[in-house]
């Protein structure tokens, strides 16, 4: 968000995924940090389409992932090391000429300071940093560049690092750099991890805006949303949940009210959040099943699921979508906008909200990227690309025609740091996490999904099948991975999709749980952890 | 002689995979027969073979009348397999029950670290004191060893091949100790007999000096004698009966018995080997030597011979008496050993099945040595075909080596381990042969060969 | 003579999501799995997706006109009917000589269910230190085409990725036909001849 | 869920009809130790067969059956399941040949029971003959026990010279086959896309 906000002007996504379906072979497709197959499978199944229409396929990942298979080029580099890999994609663009000019001149700016840090980032002499074979990272440059138009996905391989922000701008500097940007089967895409999480963005649920991103330090933002709603606003950025869970050990953090979110198991430092939520002196959670971190709570609220719900979801692409009641919601659950209405109601604040739409209309008058949305027109046209600012404008699928956000795009001298730990002799191996298809996140719905938990009803750390024997690990054997937060134990699959050096564990399972293990290392500016590199020991468990 | 049972065999062949002569005869998955003019009794199929008779088997001839069959005692439990060599325990037991008989038995080397093991003890374990007592109460008259006859052989072969040497004869020389080797080469290379050492194997010089030299001891009638031997092997009943064998005017040794028969006379007598006080043997054919006791292990022949010579030739006790570079398993070994002036060079062949290649290069003359040993079994007699035989493959494997190193720890252990020290040579040379390769010795103690040539 | 159709994934379009498994597993159990929550049922699936670098498919039963399987059921528990290989579960001892016999994995040997609940053995009790219980019956376990489904097999039917397909006698006939065409064009075109056909 | 039970099979092509399996099979069973066969005072009793006829060479033995025929038709409930190995209690056996009758693989035998390498006679049970009454030996069922408990596994598998035996874990095996499966597939395809 951080990146793409400092590169574009807006940190969303900036076209579409319909899009797959209109590339061949003129097109190119650079997934980086993403295990689309897996973790998008919808977007996944749409590349490889267009993949066998003859789009150019380029995947760089640490894991070979099912994507990777299907790649005409697959980098599989370091973690960690996408600066490196970026920067040295974007040296052989710049030094064989295959750079958009016009597009960095017309539409750029602060190009020269960029240029100035790739070239020192030559494919050969990064070779030792990302692990891909120079030859190879040529091909990718090459592949990506000489196509007409060149579209980048990422997920959370490219932001869940202490260089998250960097690492995205150097995608941004790619983009620019090919003039992939402004146009349809291009772009950059961050690909989001939750159906609505780009909707909870859009309201704001961030530390520093209020809804469509609008500043809370701004005075005259202020004063539009004090009038709105009546009373005094704070202009006083908020905090990070790192913030947050140092707010509690400081004592600064008394109350917190948890919500859809099981920090339990989806933090890092999982032993860390235990000793913080144990703390903090009063807790409530708002959840659809009984979590970890409900358990601790004082209070649990019950909410409901996606089928006891109505409202809109705001997808990925930006798309602003109608979400309707299928069933009625089970025992006590209530729908959140409900709780939360008579939370608000209770504290003082006459809110008589009587519906999802009422709500709707009150964002369309304080967020003008939704102004011209209405449920109305949501229904008819299947949903709106913000912005759509007037109820005549048909949605903005593509961002910067023309013109960018913040007007010029601004390229960024980006330097490859490297991740926060790294392996030792006491933790000698890498570890990275993700997800599986089969579960989400925490688990706590697919976990309880009859059909989806008996696909992978347990934890499978991936080995590669050089450790596995230099450790005695056979396929199928126990093994206790231990890094300096925390240990679990899980079975091991000795596959090559990991390479040597590095393992792979996902955090879907109580049983054993990846976010015992990971690093709370933030990255300086969004403060997102970096989930994607530790460092760790495994180690047989005799049964 | 080596038979294959034709109800129980299965025709799988093993015991093929391991006939140093191409001897079983058959087709694969149909029962197997032995061409016995070119079987040289080794008895190795008898060894591997693991088709048993089972009692759930009820198309085959009862137990009772297989045993008859192979000339086994009635009272042998231990189940019976297709390959099996003709057992002479019987015509023993019989021997012993006569009064009329003065019964000496002579047991070879590699016995005494095997018979133990038909009794419980673990493989390859060292039973010499136990075996003389079990021998004894089984009643024979005198308990004599081979090993005293091997540090004669010693003397004697020794001797000849520092004149054939040294005087210009047939070289190189081959040992000829085993008489599966001799018959393999009388029959299959026939115009090197020549290179064979004239002498006798242990076995046939003491059947020679058992009613000579023994009987004259014992003050007993040659002619009331009975000569037992029990041997690892199952071709040295075939040796006994070579007709040259009567050196003493009588058949030199009357029967031959394989150690496992040794062991069925034992159970079939009641004795509790296991439990038995260890005890000497008799004196003179008993005494024996570290270099005797080694003729059991491949490489055996050769170490105790160049024990010997080295000291005959350069007057000087030799430096080091383990000579680990002639020892070894099985296959071809070289070596070549400073004498004095001579610079010896020596061949060890363990299976018989690796000496046609050594043999050619005789033929050829271009073998560069002047000595060679060969045993037929894979790594000497301790592998002998009439030996415990292993139930599990890897115990086979196991077995070999624990025998083998037993009998090396027997030879370090012993008080005397060059064959010419042992007083008692010195004495049976002095008292009746003379000198090594004297007029006695040529009469009693060496031989001729006979080519057997097969016509095509 | 009936040739048997049978399912067949394409490894170039499977992504490995395992939604197969989960519609195949859903398909037979007989109970409804509308509620999340705790259930008892075993995830009993007739076709398995392989995954691994080299490859990633779902792989089940090619309902062989030789089957191996039936020809080596000892108790005669595997049959075809309609085309279908089926296991007749009744019959079947558990034995898994049929899983020795299938060249697919694609038999397996699982809990036998009668509506969503497990079946216990008359007889057989397992031994442990706990002291001995009835063991579950056990039965052969594959792929019967979802006979009787009116969709067809589930697995088709819910591949987004249109990785499965059901290859039917007819399919396979066209494919065929249209091979041998192309290779009669192939080497009319070419002009390979026999030799001495050269006149 | 708990894994199928292992089984050893035998490969008829490797075959050769050795019986050194059966024989393997009798040691390791051997209550007494026994290394030579002059050690053996019992007959070898196996419990796998070497099957030999004009088309096939293989030894038979056990399966492990899931739902065990044996087991369900032993009347004094002797075979149970243990750590995956249907197993007889022969101290519980009363030799009915029930179970024989049920195994399809004709892997279940009754044969003479010893103990310490001796004979075991019945409690009471007496055969009339012309010498009066006499007390009978004891038969009981005897089967694979995937040489449970025994060191490198079964003794059969680890003796056979042929490598012609193998411990199938029908698991493993399923999903080595599945892969195999998927390669040829994947190998086909690329044939025909070209």
């Amino acid at each position: 968000m951080s990146g793409l906000g400092t590169a574009f002007g807006s940190g969303a996504m900036t076209n579409t995924i319909n899009e797959l379906q209109q590339m061949g072979p003129n097109d190119a497709i650079f997934a980086i940090g993403t295990n689309t197959t897996e973790c998008h499978p919808i977007i996944g199944i749409r590349m490889l389409e267009a993949h066998r229409r003859g789009a150019r396929l380029i995947v760089a990942d640490p894991r070979e992932t099912e994507l990777a298979k299907h790649a005409d080029v697959y980098l599989r580099h370091n973690p960690g090391s996408d600066v490196a890999l970026l920067n040295a994609m974007m040296y052989v663009i710049l030094t064989e000429g295959l750079a958009d000019e016009a597009f960095i001149k017309s539409r750029t700016e602060n190009f020269e300071a960029c240029r100035e840090t790739v070239l020192k980032y030559s494919p050969e002499r990064v070779e030792g940093i990302t692990g891909v074979p120079a030859e190879k990272v040529r091909q990718a440059a090459r592949l990506f560049a000489t196509a007409e138009n060149g579209a980048t996905y990422y997920t959370m391989g490219i932001t869940q690092h202490t260089s998250g922000v960097d690492n995205v701008l150097s995608v941004a500097n790619l983009a620019m750099l090919t003039g992939n940007l402004g146009k349809p089967r291009a772009g950059v895409n961050p690909l989001r991890g939750q159906n609505n999480v780009q909707g909870a963005c859009d309201m704001g649920a961030l530390p520093n805006v209020y809804p469509a991103y609008q500043p809370v330090t701004d005075p005259k933002v202020r004063e539009k949303f004090e009038k709105a709603w009546g009373r005094k606003l704070s202009d006083k950025v908020g905090m990070a949940i790192s913030d947050v869970l140092r707010g509690i050990e400081e004592g600064k953090v008394r109350f917190l009210y948890v919500f859809g979110e099981n920090p339990m198991r989806s933090d890092p430092d999982v032993n860390h959040v235990r000793h913080c939520l144990e703390k903090v002196e009063f807790l409530v959670v708002q959840d659809i099943f009984l979590t970890e971190s409900a358990a601790m709570a004082d209070v649990v609220l019950p909410g409901t699921t996606w089928a006891e719900k109505d409202g809109t979801f705001s997808n990925t692409e930006r798309r602003v979508q109608r979400v309707r009641q299928a069933v009625e919601p089970r025992g006590n659950a209530r729908p959140d906008w409900q709780i939360l209405r008579d939370l608000i109601r209770a504290m003082g604040y006459p809110a008589d909200y009587s519906s999802p739409e009422e709500i709707f209309n009150e964002i369309r008058t304080v967020a003008p990227s939704y102004a011209g949305m209405t449920y109305e027109r949501l229904e008819k046209l299947g949903g709106i690309h913000w912005p759509c600012p007037t109820e005549e404008h048909p949605g903005t699928p593509i961002l910067h025609v023309g013109k960018f956000s913040r007007g010029l795009g601004r390229f960024s001298a980006v330097d490859w740091r490297p991740p926060a730990e790294l392996p030792d002799d006491e933790y000698p191996l890498v570890l990275t996490t993700g997800r599986r298809t089969a579960h989400y996140h925490t688990g706590t719905m697919t976990r309880n999904c009859w059909g989806l938990d008996g696909v992978a009803p347990e934890e499978w750390v991936e080995i590669s099948p050089e450790d596995a024997a230099d450790l005695g690990i056979a396929h199928g054997d126990h093994v206790r991975l231990t890094t300096r937060r925390g240990s679990v134990v899980a079975r091991a699959e000795v596959t090559d999709r990991v390479p040597k050096g590095v393992t792979f564990i996902t955090f879907h399972y109580t049983e054993s749980a990846g976010n015992l293990l990971t690093n709370s290392a933030l990255d300086p500016v969004s403060k997102t952890p970096e989930y994607k590199v530790c460092a760790v020991r495994v180690e047989k468990v005799s049964a | 002689m080596i038979y294959i049972d034709q109800e129980l065999c299965t025709g799988c062949r093993s015991c093929a995979d391991v006939c140093p002569v191409d001897a079983i005869v058959g087709e694969f998955g149909q029962p197997q027969s032995v061409d016995q003019e070119l079987c040289v009794m080794c008895g190795q199929c008898v060894q591997v073979c693991s088709s048993y008779a089972s009692i759930l088997d009820e198309g085959i001839a009862p137990r009772e009348q297989k045993l008859a069959e192979r000339a086994m005692l009635p009272s042998v439990k231990e189940p019976l397999f297709a390959a099996y060599n003709q057992g002479k325990a019987l015509k023993v037991k019989e021997a012993l029950a006569d009064p009329d008989k003065y019964v000496m038995v002579q047991v070879a080397p590699a016995v005494r670290v095997a018979i133990a093991e038909e009794f419980g003890m673990p493989l390859g374990s060292l039973a010499p004191g136990q075996m003389a007592a079990a021998l004894r109460r089984l009643g024979f008259d005198r308990i004599y060893s081979t090993d005293f006859t091997a540090d004669l052989t010693i003397m004697e072969e020794g001797h000849e091949l520092i004149e054939r040497v040294t005087k210009g004869g047939t070289l190189p020389m081959f040992t000829s100790c085993c008489p599966a080797w001799v018959k393999y080469l009388e029959q299959t290379y026939p115009e090197l007999l020549p290179h064979l050492s004239s002498c006798k194997s242990p076995q046939q010089m003491a059947g020679a000096l058992f009613k000579t030299y023994g009987a004259k001891v014992d003050k007993v009638d040659p002619a009331k004698v009975y000569s037992v031997s029990v041997m690892p092997c199952t071709c040295k009943d075939f040796e006994a009966n070579r007709p040259e064998m009567k050196a003493s005017g009588h058949q030199d040794v009357d029967v031959v018995i394989t150690t496992r028969e040794l062991a069925h006379l034992i159970k079939d007598a009641g004795i509790d080997f296991a439990s038995l006080t260890e005890e000497e043997y008799d004196r003179p054919l008993g005494l024996y030597t570290g270099a005797g006791t080694i003729f059991g292990a491949t490489g055996g022949v050769m170490e105790a011979a160049l024990r010997t010579a080295y000291e005959v030739i350069t007057k000087k006790p030799i430096p080091e008496l383990d000579l680990e570079y002639v020892r070894g398993g099985e296959g071809v070994r070289y070596a070549t050993v400073q004498v004095g002036d001579l610079e010896l060079k020596v061949c060890v062949v363990s299976g018989l099945k690796h000496v046609a290649p050594v043999l050619e290069q005789v033929k050829a003359g271009t073998a560069d040595f002047h000595f060679m040993e060969v045993m037929t079994c894979p790594v000497g007699c301790v592998s002998g075909g009439g030996q415990p035989k292993a139930l599990l493959p890897k115990d086979r494997i196991c077995a070999r080596t624990a025998r083998t190193a037993s009998t090396y720890k027997h030879d370090g252990e012993l008080r005397h381990r060059k064959s010419h020290e042992n007083p008692d040579i010195k004495k049976i040379y002095k008292e009746f042969l003379g000198k090594p390769l004297g007029e006695q010795s040529h009469h009693l103690l060496h031989t001729t060969y006979t080519p057997r040539r097969r016509d095509a | 003579m009936t040739a048997s159709t049978f399912v067949l994934a394409d490894p170039t379009k499977c992504i490995g999501c395992q939604s197969c498994e989960i519609a195949c597993a859903v398909a037979h159990l007989g109970t409804s799995i509308t509620t999340a929550g705790e259930m008892e049922a075993p995830f009993q699936p007739r076709l398995r997706v392989v995954r691994t670098s080299q490859v990633t498919m779902p792989i089940q039963c090619r309902h062989c006109e030789d089957a191996p399987c039936a020809n080596a059921c000892p108790v005669g528990a595997i049959v075809r009917q309609d085309g279908v290989v089926l296991v007749k579960e009744e019959k079947c001892i558990g034995c898994k000589t049929c899983v020795l016999a299938c060249p697919f994995g694609a038999m397996d040997v699982v809990p036998a269910l009668d509506k969503g609940q497990r079946v216990r053995q008359p007889g057989l009790k397992v031994q442990t230190d706990e002291g001995a219980a009835p063991k579950e019956r056990y039965v052969a376990h594959k792929c019967d085409l979802c006979i009787g489904r009116p969709g067809g097999p589930a697995c088709v039917e819910v591949c987004l990725a249109r990785a499965l397909v059901l290859v039917k006698r007819g399919t396979m006939a066209r494919s065929v036909k249209s091979r041998r065409t192309a290779s009669a064009m192939q080497i009319a075109r070419s002009g390979v001849q026999p030799a001495g056909a050269n006149r | 869920m708990c894994a199928l039970n292992a089984f050893v099979v035998a490969d008829p092509n490797k075959c050769i009809g050795c019986k050194v399996c059966e024989v393997a099979c009798a040691v390791v069973h051997s209550d007494v130790p026994v290394k030579t066969v002059g050690q053996m005072t019992t007959p070898i009793i196996p419990r796998l067969y070497l099957v030999k006829t004009a088309e096939v060479t293989m030894p038979v033995q056990c399966r492990h059956c899931e739902d065990a025929p044996c087991a369900n038709a032993c009347p004094v409930g002797a075979i149970t399941q243990r750590d995956g190995i249907i197993y007889v209690d022969q101290e519980a056996c009363v030799g009915c040949k029930t179970c024989m009758l049920a195994c399809p693989f004709g892997a279940m035998e009754m044969v003479p029971y010893y103990r310490n390498g001796e004979r075991v006679k019945q409690l009471r049970l007496t055969e009339e003959t012309g010498e009066g009454p006499v007390l009978q030996d004891a038969f009981v069922a005897s089967k694979c026990d995937r040489c449970i408990g025994v060191e490198g596994g079964p003794a059969c598998v680890a003796n056979c010279p042929k490598e012609a035996l193998r411990v199938v874990r029908p698991d493993e095996l399923r999903r080595t086959r599945n892969l195999e499966a998927a390669l040829a597939v994947l190998e086909s395809v690329k044939n025909v896309i070209g």
